[in-house]
């Protein structure tokens, strides 16, 4: 076991594929000689060779296209959107091309590629480095949606998202590449290190799809939530003093319906929290699934604390990031009804 | 500008709106186009520099000359066999493109696209290439299916969505998809396939491999960014592959005009990124093979990309579901210079005493039975209008590689 | 008042903008002189001049991004996208740059453009010429996303549209083009000609967006519904025997929540129906602010029927289509639970 | 090829990627790089055929000579107070991004970044346009703020995010808009500017105004599907345009070759669409303004679009974000041989009689101390790092021109 930063588990994850499989390369802006903005691909160019982890053209759909044809023919590409915000010009190879493949050619060709790209805020990166998109993805057919929210979850994932056969979208929360985040920006920052998700085995292991983690258990309610959020579930249910299941789903698409009403069905409340912009986030999807299958367990109206409808601002970054404050309220309101 | 420019301006704008030559009404007339006979620009060495290909991404590379005679560097001197292999290539793809047109008319299936004028394109680049190379096409290259030989009766099932149709129904008629015979599932998503050709032929590079992967665009989508990226990733990795540029004068009811605007010709773009380029008569069966010929040796030997732009002509419509009449006069493709591809080929054959009309017919009779044999076969599996025989249950498979839970539930819910 | 399909109503819209405001101007792929492939532009280019109706270059991405710089300066561009299959390589330049631009410049400047494209399935068009990819824009926070199920409808919410100052999408029902559709493919095809809701006014009259039309009146449940499943909606609730509030919503993006929590308070069930995809699709957002407002009037879970998860395939279109059989299903499931 | 791309091959991989000539380590030696001194390529008629401007697009536009001299064809002829109000245009914007940069180490703002060594690009261009021109800037064109006056204290309110930011702090720094000096709302996403660009200039023609649109991008964004766009639809519709690619050698860590790829310089994508390109010395005031002129006169007169590539070097950091010396060398900046576009103006006007140490030194202090005041009156209303004088009720405005049902119950959702 090793001390990691989600970045340094990240890293391991590539290192330890690149080294097994001559199939899996790297490409995307900067993630080269200079390894990446946010340095998860530091060193591995040196290590591995120039031709297996190397710089691209500023083209996102370049890049993504490049690997539809890479993946089609039997490599394993993972690429890096260098953030979130600037995906949407490969937007079109992704559904119309990747998340496709397999299915119009009746499995003639695939896509076992991995885009990997960082996402939230927290930052103070604004409208254009704070994004989360993975409802954009998860309403696509054909495609896998991945969002860890620890080293241990995101090393794990990761080798699991490249060995996949199908295209896996990694979203990373930038926020917490450098350690965990209860959504306090005054508290001073607290790094991986001494933490128990950050002890993260060297070599190769993998982490399930479609398998939430229980944080904690409780009976007074159910918190749906993944990537930062997820720190700040825990935070407020603690500061708001009631026993929650908490569940990190980590794999978004497909999604661990089971332990979801599962524990609906014995708390028979919920909270549901995400970063990215309400209308139409991915909560809505999970309000939809819940409501259907505990029905008749609910005692509350599920409740929905996410980022509101708005870009995300730069100066009033804290105003829109759905924090503790807004989720201490949620809890008390299903709690109260 | 033609009068619709300035008659119906009721503002002052200054704004330029390009327009076709002619329109229906027009008598059209292309005796400004100089068909350059003997002056095809010359062949240098498949490895030249890029930028030295200037006079030949702007000329027009040719060999056959309109009388059915040879002239210029590029002959690739090909024996009778091969020139009378391309010539059955092209007419049978034009018999199958016939049978179809008329079964979607009958509504056999419900939609059918033609190649007609444009058969050498295809079918001249497959025969230049190795099997092993990928192709990225349009759904205009069917020519490449025949002189590949897939067996016309998959490619009838295709469109027939039946039971026989590999695909399981699931595209529209013509999206084929052909990995054994190295032909690349086509995308109903223009311009697409451009840039995955060249992470293609950038994985072939990667595996140390000297195939090469081959694109397809037609003219009109040069203008969506894949095309561009193509050009970008090509010129950087110098990649192998050969990106060409169906040049065929009309994107459905649009000409050429609103994607070239002021350029000269679609292959000087391949120069703007240092790429070797070509623009070539794309209806000379000869000049096409050998530019293929030559952009495929330099691609193997590691001089990256070539764009080839073919230049030709769209005879029919864009599919079975417009009228060309409707925004090109009736009479165009038949003034269209540059003659048809068939038929110069077979003009050439003749004029070497290789070929003759009675031998023309007697094939042309022999293909056409081919073709109602093998579409009597695939029709017996069933059409479109007929009730289908596909399972429902493969409506969700190979979304992934195995069908997850959600979407197990939702076959359920199916009942099925 | 003139009979008019909703081809028909759509070109009166453009025309009578175009006739009213010059700096209202139109172009797309073919909508030029051919009229485009749906001919809802035929005539327009002759009738205004070729610098107001014109040819694009095969460049989603080039035409809205044109578009922004043209509404920025202060001109009106209607720009036709020529399937919804086809926006994606658009995407972009309408997420990040129309729907953001007011906001990120404070007003100075807008985006007051109208993109209209045809969407869903029922024509056999397959994968790439059936998509109905609303959710996919109602999750961008600036946009507006309008889709009409009638002549009426289309032409007055078209031309409210091009005078609305913040970008539109404008959905139209490619399958309810010629008349209306209620789910059976194999009955002989209905044309708008005497149908009450082709009786459209030749001048300019507008219908205001967030404001639902409620086709028929009942307690049993409310139907919630927009485009083509609009005509299923009344058609299965018909032969499904039951008495329904069905909400034909046409604005998604305002949505009218007003209408809907009324509707579902009085019935106490509630059916979502849409083309699209299921998983994130628009329903998943109804079901989230029903369950939130009307919790304590439901007795049923609410149930979707949609489109499945997967492409839309060319032979089994009708398996895919979310029709009356499935529908009439639903109301039964609804009504007996 | 470097040692990187031989010694670390796992497998046979023929799969070429460029590399930069020089990594920390390496000792930068730019003797490869001819500078032509005497040898500009000549000014031809601003209406020229744009392949006419062949020459211009592969040679270097030059006016200033590194010993302060003039030669050749482009001398723009200005008076000595307009190079002095250039000169005193760009040492400002230094100053600026001097004060600014440390600012933001100190934990006054999020983000910075320096224009250093591009100064000329920006401050010309502005200065050979009319107010009226709107330009589409990146992130590395202040300059034009400083020439068309912006005040210095709404550029640092705009970077300090604080009460006196007229974008409600909405946008991280340097992300200004500022319609009233046709200086268009920068995005943070590359290249979406230029076809929006191209959108404005069309709509210039279309009200029949002679305004034009004038666009910027770095090199490393031409790569964008957005610039394709760009050059198609400004060749398409002759859309009065200028597209500028500033090629300041690096994006972030990736040097130019990959954009370029094998391309021998961007000016020459224009080409590849017909469009007039010229490739102008970016560290030469005089000569990015004349060849502004040129292009701006071209449009006006509907000659359509011209791409200028600027060929200059980014002397600092991509932004506050990055260290530059973790992937070029330390020494880079100082070696590059086409010198410092301040003092390369400054020594012109020197050699001319009509600047010297002295006045420089004196400018250089007024300037200094202009910023100081001028921050410190920013700095008053707010920085990141105090408590935000900002409303949040202004979040949820301008999302819509109204605000609509769910944005008001969000609203109240806050608490306001
Ligand atoms: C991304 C995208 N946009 C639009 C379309 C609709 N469309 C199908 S074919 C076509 C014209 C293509 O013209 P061209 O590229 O010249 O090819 P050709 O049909 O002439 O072979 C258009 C606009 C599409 N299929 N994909
Ligand atoms: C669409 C998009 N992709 C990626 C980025 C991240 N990014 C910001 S600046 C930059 C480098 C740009 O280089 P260049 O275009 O050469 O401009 P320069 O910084 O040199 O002025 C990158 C990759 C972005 N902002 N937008
Ligand atoms: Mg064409
Ligand atoms: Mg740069």
């Amino acid at each position: 076991m090793a001390q990691m930063s989600m970045i340094e588990a990240i890293r391991s994850a590539l290192d330890v594929k690149l080294s097994q499989d001559p199939d899996v390369l790297i490409f995307g802006e900067d993630v080269g000689y200079f390894g990446g903005v946010f340095r998860c691909t530091a060193g591995l160019q040196e290590k591995h060779g120039l031709h297996r982890v190397f710089d691209a053209p500023i083209a996102e759909g370049g890049i993504v296209g490049a690997a539809v044809g890479m993946a089609a023919f039997g490599l394993r590409p993972c690429i890096e959107i260098q953030f979130a915000d600037y995906i949407y010009p490969g937007y079109d190879q992704i559904c119309s091309e990747a998340a496709r493949m397999r299915y119009r050619s009746a499995g003639e060709f695939t896509s076992p590629l991995t885009i990997r790209t960082p996402v939230g805020g927290g930052i103070h990166g604004g409208q254009t480095h704070s994004q989360s998109p993975e409802a954009l993805f998860t309403h696509i057919a054909g495609l896998k949606t991945i969002i860890p929210s620890n080293p241990y979850d995101a090393k794990g994932l990761l080798i699991k998202a490249i060995e996949d056969n199908d295209p896996v979208l990694f979203l990373e929360p930038k926020r917490l590449y450098n350690g965990p985040f209860d959504g306090d920006p005054n508290k001073p920052a607290v790094s991986w290190a001494g933490h128990e998700l950050g002890e993260v085995p060297e070599g190769h292991y993998t982490v399930d799809f479609e398998q939430a983690r229980v944080l904690t258990q409780g009976d007074d309610l159910t918190i749906l939530c993944y990537g930062t959020m997820v720190w700040v579930a825990e935070a407020s249910a603690k500061a708001a003093g009631v026993n929650a299941d908490i569940l990190d789903l980590r794999s978004l698409m497909p999604l661990d319906l089971e332990a979801i009403v599962k524990s609906v069905n014995k708390t028979g409340r919920c909270l549901v929290l995400h970063e990215a912009t309400r209308t139409s986030g991915f909560g809505a999807e999970l309000i939809a699934e819940v409501q259907q299958h505990c029905f008749y367990a609910l005692e509350a109206p599920i409740v929905r604390v996410t980022g509101w409808d708005t870009p995300y601002p730069h100066a009033l970054e804290w105003e829109y990031f759905p924090g503790q404050k807004r989720t201490i309220e949620a809890i008390r309101k299903i709690m109260e009804s | 500008m033609s009068s619709r420019q300035n008659t119906h301006g009721q503002n002052q704008s200054k704004l330029f709106v390009p327009e076709p030559p002619f329109r229906p009404g027009d008598t059209p007339d292309f005796s400004h186009i100089k068909i350059p006979t003997e002056h095809s620009p010359g062949r240098p060495d498949p490895m030249v520099d890029a930028y030295d290909t200037e006079p030949q991404a702007t000329g027009l590379v040719r060999v056959l000359k309109l009388d059915g005679t040879i002239c210029g560097e590029w002959n690739p001197k090909l024996d009778a066999d091969t020139l009378r292999a391309g010539l059955r290539h092209m007419l049978l793809t034009r018999c199958v493109d016939e049978r179809m047109f008329t079964m979607q008319r009958q509504g056999k299936m419900s939609f059918y696209m033609k190649s007609a004028g444009e058969e050498a394109v295809a079918v001249a680049t497959a025969m230049a290439l190795r099997q092993s190379d990928m192709v990225f096409p349009t759904y205009r290259q069917q020519g490449i299916l025949m002189a590949r030989g897939w067996p016309l009766k998959e490619l009838m099932c295709q469109c027939l969505s039946n039971a026989g149709d590999k695909l399981e129904g699931r595209s529209i008629p013509v999206l084929y998809s052909v990995r054994e015979l190295g032909f690349f599932s086509i995308s109903g998503n223009l311009g697409t396939q451009m840039i995955q050709a060249v992470g293609w032929g950038m994985a072939c590079a990667y595996r140390g491999s000297d195939d090469i992967a081959v694109a397809f665009t037609g003219e009109g989508a040069t203008a969506e960014g894949d095309f561009h990226y193509a050009l970008n990733f090509a010129s950087t990795y110098k990649a192998p592959v050969i990106l060409n540029v169906v040049n065929n004068q009309w994107a459905i009811s649009s000409f050429q005009g609103i994607a070239a605007g002021q350029g000269k010709s679609f292959a000087f773009r391949g120069l703007g990124f240092g790429l070797a380029s070509l623009r070539v008569d794309g209806n000379d069966f000869l000049a096409v093979y050998a530019a293929t010929k030559w952009a495929a040796e330099r691609a193997r030997n590691g001089g990256g990309a070539t764009v080839i732009e073919h230049f030709t002509y769209r005879k029919e419509g864009h599919s079975t579901s417009d009228d060309p009449t409707k925004y090109r006069p009736k009479s165009e493709p038949d003034v269209w210079p540059f003659g048809d591809p068939i038929e110069r080929l077979a003009g050439h054959l003749i004029s070497l005493g290789e070929w003759d009309e009675a031998r023309h017919e007697a094939l042309l009779k022999q293909l056409k039975a081919e073709v109602r044999e093998s579409y009597k076969e695939a029709e017996s599996l069933g059409t479109l209008a007929s009730p289908s025989k596909i399972n429902p249950a493969t409506m969700f498979e190979e979304v992934f590689e195995e069908i997850p839970s959600h979407l197990r539930r939702q076959r359920q819910e199916l009942g099925i």
